[in-house]
C-alpha cells in the first residue's frame, strides 16, 4: 500500500495567518512523511501550543496538541511506551526555549530516537509578538513597545550542550531541503533537532522572507543575495562516528561552533551535527531491563481473564517476615 | 504492669544514621518471627545525619491498627532521646539509657529545638534540677519509671574480642544492643532476635557476627542488672500464615505492578520516592503466563515532566502512573488539567506531608485534600480515592487504575507521609480479590485501519470507546483546546456545553458503579449518637478510638470517607443526618474534608478536631478529644498537640 | 422602535484582522464623544488572522452595567457574520450587509464551525431556503427586520478618486464604512465620527483622510438608500465632565500604576498580557513630587518565574505583581504557597479564561474560582478579591496591594476575560478615594543596624513588623520550610503549631479590618424573597436583571461577593436566612462559588444558575432564568447558553 | 567598620553530614565576603531546596531559601528590585540544572549581576542520593538500584550556551581558590557562574575526596596524582573584553570547550571564561528607562501622606473619549 501526500493531510481548515512560513513547513513535514511511506496510523505528532503547535491537526497522523512548553516530556512518555511509534515534536522557539527550556535540556540527556523541529519566529506569534527566546538583544519587532532587553539564545548551541545527537538548521521557504532535513532527523537514531527559521509576516517584521532571501542585499547582478545558504557538504562534515578521533571531534564542535554562531549576512542551513556514537535511552533501558525490547510498556499483557499477572508471592517472600 | 488491650508500644530513638532505623526493623522483626502482629510509626527530620529521628513499634496478638500517644518502653543509646521523650512513656513503663551520658548538658545537645530546650531548661529549674540528662532521670525516678542504665560501650569494652575494635566500630552496635536489652525486659525469646538479625544482614555475615556478640552481651548485661520484670513479659505466638512487613510506599509499590501499571515517572521527593526505588528494585518481575512483567520507571527533569511523560504513555495505552508529595504536586495542576480534557487515565500518588511550601518534607499532614478535589484551572471531572491504612492502599493502588480507566480520567491515589511511613504486618494480599478493568479500551480487532474515529464521540454515559496512540484505525488528535468528537479544537459554543456536559456525566456514573464500601464505610454503631467524619491515616486510630469509647459506654461511629471525587453526597446526607453530633478529624488546621464534606451537603460538623503539627493522630488523642466533646467542655475546633 | 431602556446594541463581526476592532473602537468612541456612555463586549477567536470575531457595543444616556443577548444593529462586511448572528438581532432591528456577498454559499466558508454549518444547513433545508447568504436574508425579511444592503464595493468603485485604488486598499476600509453606515441608520450626528477617526489614527492623516472619504459614501449611500428610519434616531448628549473609555486590563493596569506597584512581571497569556503590554507603555510615568514615576516590567521565562521573580522582589519592599490566564495561574501554585508561609505581600492578578487545560482561552469563564481558593499544597492564608466591574477593577488593583501588604501574604485579585475585554466610559477615576497603607512595614529609623530581628515574631494580630531585604537592622531568613520568629528552619510541633496559629490569624484580623462593603454588597432591596448569589463579571448583567425583575414586580435582591479569602461566612449567614429562595449565580460548570458559599455557611442555594460555553452571561439571560426559577418550573441547575 | 569572618556566621546548628563538601563551600563563601567587607546586611543570599541550599541560615546576611529549582527567579526579582544589593545564588546540581534548568538558561540570557554557586555533587543529596544531572552515563552510586542511564549535563558548557558572562570552576576543598573565584564572581559586572566540585561523601562514592584527590593515583614519588588542577594563566586566558577579535574569540571558545569537556584523570579548575562584553540587565534597563537607576523599584516612592502620587491624568487624557 502507497501512501500519497494528501493520506497526511487533515480537512482541518488551516487558519495561520496569509504567507507564515508554517505551511512550508507543513508541507515539507507531510512530504518527508510520505518519502518514507510511513504508515500515518504509526506515527505520532506532538506539539507544545502556540500557532505552529497547531501543526497536528493539519497532519493525518495521531496527534498530540498538548501544553504550552510540555511538547518534550509528553512525546518522552509516549515514545517510551511505544517505541514502534515514529514520534516526531512540534512546535514554537518560544514554547520550546522559552517555557519549555528545561525540557529541551532534560531531553536532550535521554537522547531517545525522537526528532524535535522547532518553528523559530523570533517572536511568541499566538499570543501577539512578543519577544520570543531567539529574538536578537536590541530588536524592537511591530508589536514591542521598546527594544529586546533580553539576550538571544542560540539553539543550535544549547542543543549541543544539551545532548541532542542530530543537529540540523532548515529553512520555511525551502521546501526540498527541509524534507530531507526531517527524513534524515526522523531516520537518525537518536534525538534529532531541527532549527526551522520560519517568517512570521504578522509578527516579526525583522527577520522576514525578505530580510532571508535578502532582498535589501542586490548583487552586482541585481539580483538578491539570500542569507540561508547552504552548508557545503565538501567543506563541512557534520558527522561524528566510532571512527571519529577525540581530536577530530575537537575540530569538528569548533567548527560547528563557528557556524552556529554565523548570523547576519550568513546563515547556514543544513545538517550541523550527527553523532552517531551516543546509545540511544532506549538502548540504555533493554541494557538494564531486556525485557523491555519486546514487550515495551504498552504491549506489555496485564491481566488474564480480568486477572492481575504479577506472582505476587515471589516479591512477597523478599519480605516475609513470618 | 498489664499488656493494654494486648498490644505493648516500644520506642527507639536517636540521631539521623545512628541506626535507628535498623533498631525498629530488628525489633519489629523479631516481634513478627515470634508471631506478634506489629505496627510501626517513622518519625525523622529533613536531614541526612544528625537530626533527631524516632521509630514507634506497637505489638499485639491481634493486628494493630494505629499507634499511641505514650510508650511502654523507651529504648535509646543516645543523650537528646531521653530529653525529648520523657513524657511519652506510659505509666509503669520503662526507660533504657546508656549509663555514660547521664552528665551530658541540655546545652550541648545542638540538635534539640531552640524551644525545646528552652522549656526543659526552664522546667529543670523549677525543679531544682541540673540540666543535664541526670533531671530526666531523676524526674522519671519520680514518676516510677523503671530506669534500665546500660554503658554500651563499657560493656563492649569489657568482651575481650570485641573490646579491641575501634571506638567508631563499637558505636555502630550500639543500636542493636538496645534492641537486645528491649528484648531482656520483655522476656522475650532471644532466638527470634538472631533470625531477625540473620534476615535483615543475610548477605553480610561479618556484620551478623559481631552485632549477635554485641547484643548477646547486652541481652545478658541486662537481665543480670534489670531486677524483677516490670514489664509485660511477652511469649511467642504460634502463626500458621505467612506474613509480610510492609510500609506504604511498598504496599503502594507492590498495588501498582498488581495493577499492571507498566510506566512509573517520578522526580525525587520526600516521602514520595521509596515507592519509586522499590519499583525500580522491582522492575522486572515474575508474571502468570509468558515473560514479560516489567515496569519502566522514569526519573524525570522535573514533576511537570513526570506528569506530562506518565500522560504521554497512557495516550499509548500503558498504565501509567506518577509518584509524587506536595510541592510536586503543585506542579501538576496544568498537566492533570490536559488529562482531564483529553480523557486520558493517569494515575497520580501523593502523599501529602507538612505544608505549606517546603514546610515540613518529612512530617505528614493531609492539607492537600481540597487542593487535590481543585487542582487545575478550569473544571474536569476526576478521581480522587484516598486509602486510611496500608491494606486499602495496596488494593486501591490496583483500584485507581480501573477507575481512571472505566471513566478515562486522571485519578489521584490520595495518602500521606504518615501511610507512606506506617509499617505494618500482614497475611498475604490476595489477588483474586481483585480485577483488571480497562473499560471501554479498544481491542485492534474492534477498529477498522484507515478509516475515521471520533475519540470523544458523545455517549449517553459520557464514556467515548477509546482507541491508543499507533493503533490502526483509532486516528486521533487530542487538544488541551476545546475540541469536537474527533479531538479537533473548536470554539463553539453548543459543542463546548455538550463537552462539558459529556466530561461530568463520566462521574455521575462512576458514582453509581463504584462499589458502596470503596466509596464510604460506616464503622461502628450505624445508630450512634455521634459520628466521626474522617478520611485517610486516621483510621487506624479512629478505629481502636471507636472501639474504647463504645467500650465505655459512649455510642460513637466513624464515617469514613475513600471516595472523594466523585462524593458521595447524597449518601453522606443520610447518614449525617441520622447522628446528632457529627465531629469531623482530620490532620490539617482548616478541617478541609469536613468543609468538602459541608459544600456537598449543607451539613454541618459542630466539631471539629484537627492535628497540624505534622505529627500522626494516635488513638489516646483521637479518644480523649471525643470525650472531651462530649462532656460539652470542648471548643468548636479541638486541636491535637501530641507529638515530638 | 424605542430606545429600550435608554439602550442601544450595536454589534459588528467579521474575521479577526479585518479591523472589527478598529471598526468598534470608532463606533464606541464616536458614540462617547456624543455624550453617551458606553459598553463594550470583545469575543475572539484564538487565532491571529481569519477566524470570527465580533464586537459588541451597547450605549445609553444612562451608564451602561452589561450587554444584552440581542442586538439592535447588526453591522457586517461579510458574509460569516450575517450566517452566525442572525438569530440576535432584535425585534425591529436592522441587519447590514454587503450586497455583493448574497450569493456566497454557506459551504465555502471554512471558518464556521462544522456544528454551526450542520445546523444552519439543516434550517435552510427545512425552510426550503438554498445554502447561501441569501438565505439568510430571507430569515431576516421573515422576522420584520429592516434590510440595508450596501455594495462596499461598487459604491468605493464608483467615486472617482477612491476608485483607481487597488482592491486591496479598498478591502481595508470596509469597516469603516460599515460603522458610517451604522450612523446613518441610527441618524447620528457624522461629526462624531469624524473626530473619533481622527482621535484614532491621529498620528496618520492620510489615512484619516481616505477612510473619511469612503466613510461619507457609505454614509451618503445609506442615507439615500436607507427610506424611512426604522431604528432610533440617537442625538448627541451633552457632557460636562471628561471621559475615558478603558477596557479592564487597562482599568487595572492604571490602577497597579496608582497603586504603586513598582514590579511587574508576566509570560505572555491570553487575556493577561495587555495589561503588561499597557504597563510597558507607561513604563515611565509622572508623579506629584519628583520624577521617579516608574515600574519595572519584567518579561520571565515562564509562569513560574514571573510569581518567583515577582515574590523576590516583593522581598525587598518594592510592590510587585504579576499578571497572567489560567494555565499559568496553575503554573504558580508552588510560588504561592511560599509566598504564603513566607508572609510576603505578592499580589497576583488572575484573568480566568474558558477552561480546563488550554481550554478556549480566549473566552471567559469563572471556573478558576475553587482552584484560587485552594492553589498550592498545604494551608497558608490569602486574600482573594475579586472585582464585579472595571471601577471596582480599577480600585481593587490598588486596594489589593494594601491588603497584601497589611496582611502580609499573597493576594490574588480575581477577574476573568469578559473583565478584561469589557470596555466602559467612565469619568476620570478619583484618587483621593484611595488610601496607600503599607501595613507593618519598618522604616530605616526604626530598626538597628547590626542588632538581631525577628521578621516573624509572634504577635496577637499574627501580623509581625517587616524589614526588606538589605535594609540594616532588619536581617531576616526566609525558607520554605517552617521556620522560627528569625526565619530559621525548624520541626519543633510547638513552635509549628504557633506559626501556623499566627498566619491563620492575619485572615480573621483583616476580616474585621477591611470595610464591610469592600467585602460584600446587598443590592437591590434588602427584604427580597429571592436571593441572587454570585461575585465577579456577571455584575452588570446582574444589576440590570434584578432593575427589570423588581419594575415587574419580582422582589428580587442579588448579593455580590469581593472579598472571597477570608470569607465573610457570618454575614453571608445571617443574609441568606432571610431569604427564601437562594439562586447561585455564576459563569462555570458546578456552580463553584455557591459551593464556596455552602462549604461556609451550610446554606444551600436552591437553584444554579450557570453558563459554561464561554460567553459572558446577559442581562437577558440572567432575567429570563431567574423568571423561569420564579415560575416553579426550571429545573435545579438552569443552564445559560446563548453565544456565539 | 571592619567584619571578621564570625560576622558571617550564624549560630544555628549546621546539620550536614560530617565530611561534607558543603563545608569548604560555606567556608569560601564567607571569607570571600569578608574578604570584599560587604556588610551583611547588604548582602542577601539566596538558595533552592537541598542539603546545599540550608546554606544562608549559616550564613549572617539576608538570606531567602527558596523552592527547589527556583533559587534563579526569586534572586532575579530581588536583585533587579534592588540592584544596590549584592546577590548571591546558591544551590545543588540538581537544583541548578535538574528541575531549575530552564530557569538556567532564561536567566544566562539576563546577564543580571548576581553570582551563582553551584553546589555540583553528582546527587540528589537531601532525597538520599538519587543520580542528578550531572552524575556521568554508567555510574551506579551508592542508593541507585542500577546504573545511570541518562546521559549527564556539562554545567560549564550548559552556562556557555545561556549566556553566562564569567563562568569558573572551583572544588570544595580548596577553600582559598574558591575564596578568590567567589570574589571575582561578585566583582564580575554581569552574571557570573561558579560550579564547585563537591564530595558528597554520603551519597556519591564514586567521584569522592579521594577520587578528586587522585589517592588512587600514586605518582613516582608516592604521592597522590590529584585529579583536580588549576589552569595556568600563561597557557589559559578566559578573558574576552573589547579587544578581543572575532577570529580570538572563536579560539578562545574552542579552548573553553576543550578545558570544560576535561573530565576524569584531568579537571581543571579556575576561571574558564569572564566576557566583559556584554551588557548588564540593569544596564539595559536604563537605556529605555533612566529613571531606574537613581530609583529602582525597592526605593521608589509611592505614596505621600497614604495618597497615590502618580498624576493619574496625564495617562486618562491618553484614552480620554469625551
Ligand atoms: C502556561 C501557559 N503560558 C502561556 C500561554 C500562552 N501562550 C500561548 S502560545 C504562546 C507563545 C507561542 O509562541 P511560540 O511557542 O514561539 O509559537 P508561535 O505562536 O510563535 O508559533 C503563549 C505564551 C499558555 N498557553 N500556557
Ligand atoms: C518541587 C519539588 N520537587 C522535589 C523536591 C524534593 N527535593 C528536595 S531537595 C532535592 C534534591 C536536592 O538535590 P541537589 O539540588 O543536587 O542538592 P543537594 O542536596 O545534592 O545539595 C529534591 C529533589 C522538592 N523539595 N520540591
Ligand atoms: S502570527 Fe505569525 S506565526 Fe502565527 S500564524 Fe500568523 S504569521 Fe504565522
Ligand atoms: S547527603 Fe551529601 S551533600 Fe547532603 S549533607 Fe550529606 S554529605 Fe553533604
Ligand atoms: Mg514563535
Ligand atoms: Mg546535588
Amino acid at each position: 500500500m502507497a501512501f500519497n501526500v494528501a493520506d497526511y493531510k487533515t480537512s482541518v481548515h488551516n487558519n495561520w495567518c496569509p504567507g507564515c512560513g508554517d505551511f512550508g513547513i507543513l508541507n515539507a513535514i507531510q512530504m518527508s512523511l510520505m518519502d518514507m511511506q510511513l504508515d500515518p496510523e504509526r506515527v505520532t505528532v506532538f506539539s507544545g501550543v502556540g500557532c505552529s503547535s497547531k501543526t497536528p491537526h493539519y497532519i493525518n497522523t495521531y496527534g498530540v496538541h498538548t501544553l504550552h512548553g510540555r511538547v518534550l516530556p509528553f512525546a518522552t512518555g509516549g515514545k517510551l511506551a511505544n517505541p514502534e511509534m515514529t514520534v516526531l515534536a512540534v512546535g514554537g522557539d518560544g514554547d520550546g526555549l522559552g517555557i519549555g527550556a528545561g525540557h529541551f535540556v532534560a531531553t536532550g540527556r535521554l537522547n531517545l530516537d525522537i526528532t524535535y523541529i522547532m518553528f523559530n519566529n523570533g517572536v511568541y506569534g499566538l499570543t501577539k509578538g512578543q519577544a520570543s527566546p531567539t529574538l536578537h538583544l536590541g530588536q524592537q519587532t511591530k508589536s514591542l513597545p521598546n527594544p529586546n532587553i533580553i539576550h538571544e539564545i542560540n539553539p543550535l548551541i544549547l542543543a549541543l550542550s544539551s545532548g541532542y545527537t542530530f543537529i540540523a538548521r532548515g529553512y520555511a521557504y525551502d521546501v526540498a531541503q527541509l524534507k530531507a532535513l526531517i527524513r534524515q532527523g526522523i531516520e537518525h537514531p537518536g534525538l534529532s533537532f531541527i532549527d526551522i527559521l520560519q517568517p512570521c509576516p504578522t509578527y516579526n517584521n525583522i527577520n522576514t522572507r525578505d530580510w532571508f532571501g535578502g532582498a535589501d542585499r542586490k548583487g552586482e547582478d541585481g539580483k538578491a543575495m539570500p542569507r540561508v545558504y547552504k552548508l557545503d557538504p565538501n567543506l563541512y562534515d557534520p558527522l561524528i562516528s566510532a571512527e571519529t578521533t577525540d581530536e577530530e571531534i575537537h575540530q569538528k564542535i569548533a567548527a560547528f561552533f563557528a557556524k552556529a554562531t554565523e548570523w547576519g549576512d550568513q546563515i547556514p542551513s543544513g545538517v550541523l551535527l550527527q553523532n552517531l556514537t551516543q546509545s540511544t535511552y532506549e538502548e540504555r533501558v533493554i541494557e538494564s531491563l531486556p525485557k523491555y525490547k519486546k514487550n515495551p510498556p504498552a504491549k506489555r499483557q496485564i491481566e488474564s481473564d480480568n486477572k492481575p499477572v504479577l506472582k505476587i508471592n515471589t516479591i512477597l517472600d523478599e519480605l516475609r517476615v513470618a | 504492669m498489664d499488656l493494654k488491650g494486648q498490644s505493648f508500644s516500644w520506642c527507639v530513638g536517636g540521631a539521623q544514621g545512628s541506626g535507628v532505623d535498623s533498631a525498629a526493623n530488628l525489633f519489629a522483626r523479631a516481634c513478627a518471627f515470634g508471631g506478634f502482629h506489629v505496627f510501626g510509626n517513622r518519625e525523622y527530620y529533613s536531614n541526612i545525619i544528625g537530626e533527631h529521628s524516632y521509630f514507634e513499634v506497637r505489638i499485639s496478638d491481634e493486628p494493630v491498627l494505629g499507634h499511641t500517644s505514650s510508650v511502654d518502653l523507651l529504648t535509646t543509646f543516645d543523650a537528646e532521646t531521653p530529653f525529648l521523650h520523657l513524657d511519652q512513656i506510659s505509666e509503669g513503663g520503662a526507660l533504657l539509657y546508656d549509663a555514660s551520658l547521664v552528665d551530658v548538658p541540655l546545652e550541648k545537645l545542638p540538635t534539640i529545638e531552640p524551644r525545646a530546650k528552652q522549656d526543659l531548661a526552664k522546667m529543670f529549674d523549677e525543679h531544682g534540677l541540673p540540666h543535664t540528662l541526670d533531671a530526666i532521670i531523676q524526674l522519671a525516678r519520680q514518676r516510677n519509671i523503671s530506669l534500665h542504665a546500660i554503658p554500651y560501650e563499657d560493656v563492649l569494652k569489657a568482651d575481650d574480642a570485641l573490646g579491641q575494635l575501634p571506638f567508631s566500630t563499637l558505636k555502630r552496635m550500639v543500636n542493636t544492643m538496645s534492641v537486645a536489652a528491649s528484648f531482656a525486659l520483655i522476656g522475650y525469646d532471644f532466638s527470634y532476635f538472631h533470625k531477625a538479625l540473620e534476615a535483615i544482614f543475610q548477605s553480610k555475615p561479618k556484620v551478623v557476627e559481631m552485632n549477635a556478640k554485641a547484643a548477646q552481651l547486652a541481652f545478658d548485661y541486662t537481665k543480670k542488672e534489670m531486677g524483677e520484670p516490670t514489664l509485660p513479659q511477652l511469649k511467642p505466638l504460634e502463626v500458621n500464615e505467612p506474613r509480610v512487613y510492609i510500609n506504604g510506599n511498598q504496599a503502594v509499590g507492590l498495588g501498582k505492578l498488581a495493577g499492571g501499571c507498566s510506566v512509573q515517572t517520578y522526580y525525587p521527593i520526600s516521602p514520595a520516592t521509596d515507592e519509586s526505588t522499590f519499583l525500580e528494585q522491582h522492575q522486572s518481575f515474575d508474571v502468570e503466563q509468558g515473560d514479560d512483567g516489567s515496569i519502566l520507571v522514569l526519573q524525570t527533569g522535573d514533576e511537570i515532566a513526570a506528569i506530562c511523560s506518565a500522560i504521554g504513555a497512557a495516550l499509548t495505552g500503558a498504565r501509567a502512573a506518577t509518584s509524587t508529595s506536595s510541592p510536586g504536586f503543585s506542579l501538576m495542576a496544568e498537566g492533570l488539567g490536559w488529562a482531564g480534557i483529553n480523557e486520558t487515565p493517569v494515575v497520580v500518588t501523593l502523599y501529602q506531608r507538612g505544608g505549606p511550601s517546603t514546610g515540613l518534607p518529612t512530617r505528614s499532614e493531609q492539607a492537600d485534600t481540597q487542593f487535590a478535589l481543585n487542582i487545575g484551572h478550569g473544571e474536569f471531572p476526576r478521581i480522587v480515592l484516598a486509602s486510611g491504612d496500608l491494606e486499602e492502599a495496596f488494593y486501591d493502588a490496583i483500584r485507581i487504575f480501573n477507575y481512571a480507566e472505566k471513566y478515562q480520567t486522571p485519578a489521584i491515589h490520595l495518602l500521606d507521609k504518615a501511610l507512606a511511613n506506617f509499617g505494618k504486618t500482614f497475611s498475604y494480599f490476595d489477588l483474586s480479590k481483585v480485577e483488571i478493568e480497562r473499560g471501554a479500551l479498544l481491542k485492534d480487532s474492534q477498529l477498522t485501519a484507515g478509516a475515521d474515529f471520533n475519540r470523544f464521540s458523545f455517549q449517553e454515559n459520557g464514556i467515548s470507546p477509546r482507541s491508543v496512540l499507533g493503533q490502526p484505525g483509532g486516528r486521533t488528535w487530542y487538544s488541551g483546546d476545546e475540541h469536537l468528537e474527533d479531538g479537533h479544537m473548536s470554539e463553539d459554543p453548543i459543542n463546548r456545553d455538550r463537552m462539558m456536559e459529556k466530561r461530568a456525566q463520566k462521574l455521575v456514573v462512576a458514582l453509581e458503579e463504584i462499589p458502596t464500601e470503596d466509596q464510604y464505610t460506616l464503622h461502628g454503631p450505624s445508630d450512634a449518637e455521634t459520628t466521626l467524619v474522617s478520611y485517610g491515616s486516621p483510621k487506624g486510630a479512629l478505629l481502636e478510638a471507636i472501639q474504647r469509647l463504645n467500650s465505655s459506654g459512649h455510642a460513637v461511629n466513624y464515617l469514613q470517607a475513600r471516595l472523594l471525587s466523585p462524593f458521595p453526597a447524597q449518601a453522606f446526607t443520610e447518614i449525617l443526618s441520622k447522628s446528632k453530633l457529627k465531629i469531623g478529624i482530620e490532620a490539617n488546621f482548616s478541617g478541609q474534608f469536613s468543609q468538602w464534606v459541608q459544600q456537598h451537603t449543607c451539613v454541618k460538623m459542630e466539631h471539629l478536631v484537627v492535628k497540624y503539627n505534622g505529627r500522626p493522630i494516635t488513638v489516646d488523642e483521637v479518644e480523649a478529644a471525643v470525650l472531651n466533646i462530649l462532656s460539652g467542655n470542648a471548643p468548636q475546633k479541638v486541636v491535637l498537640r501530641h507529638g515530638i
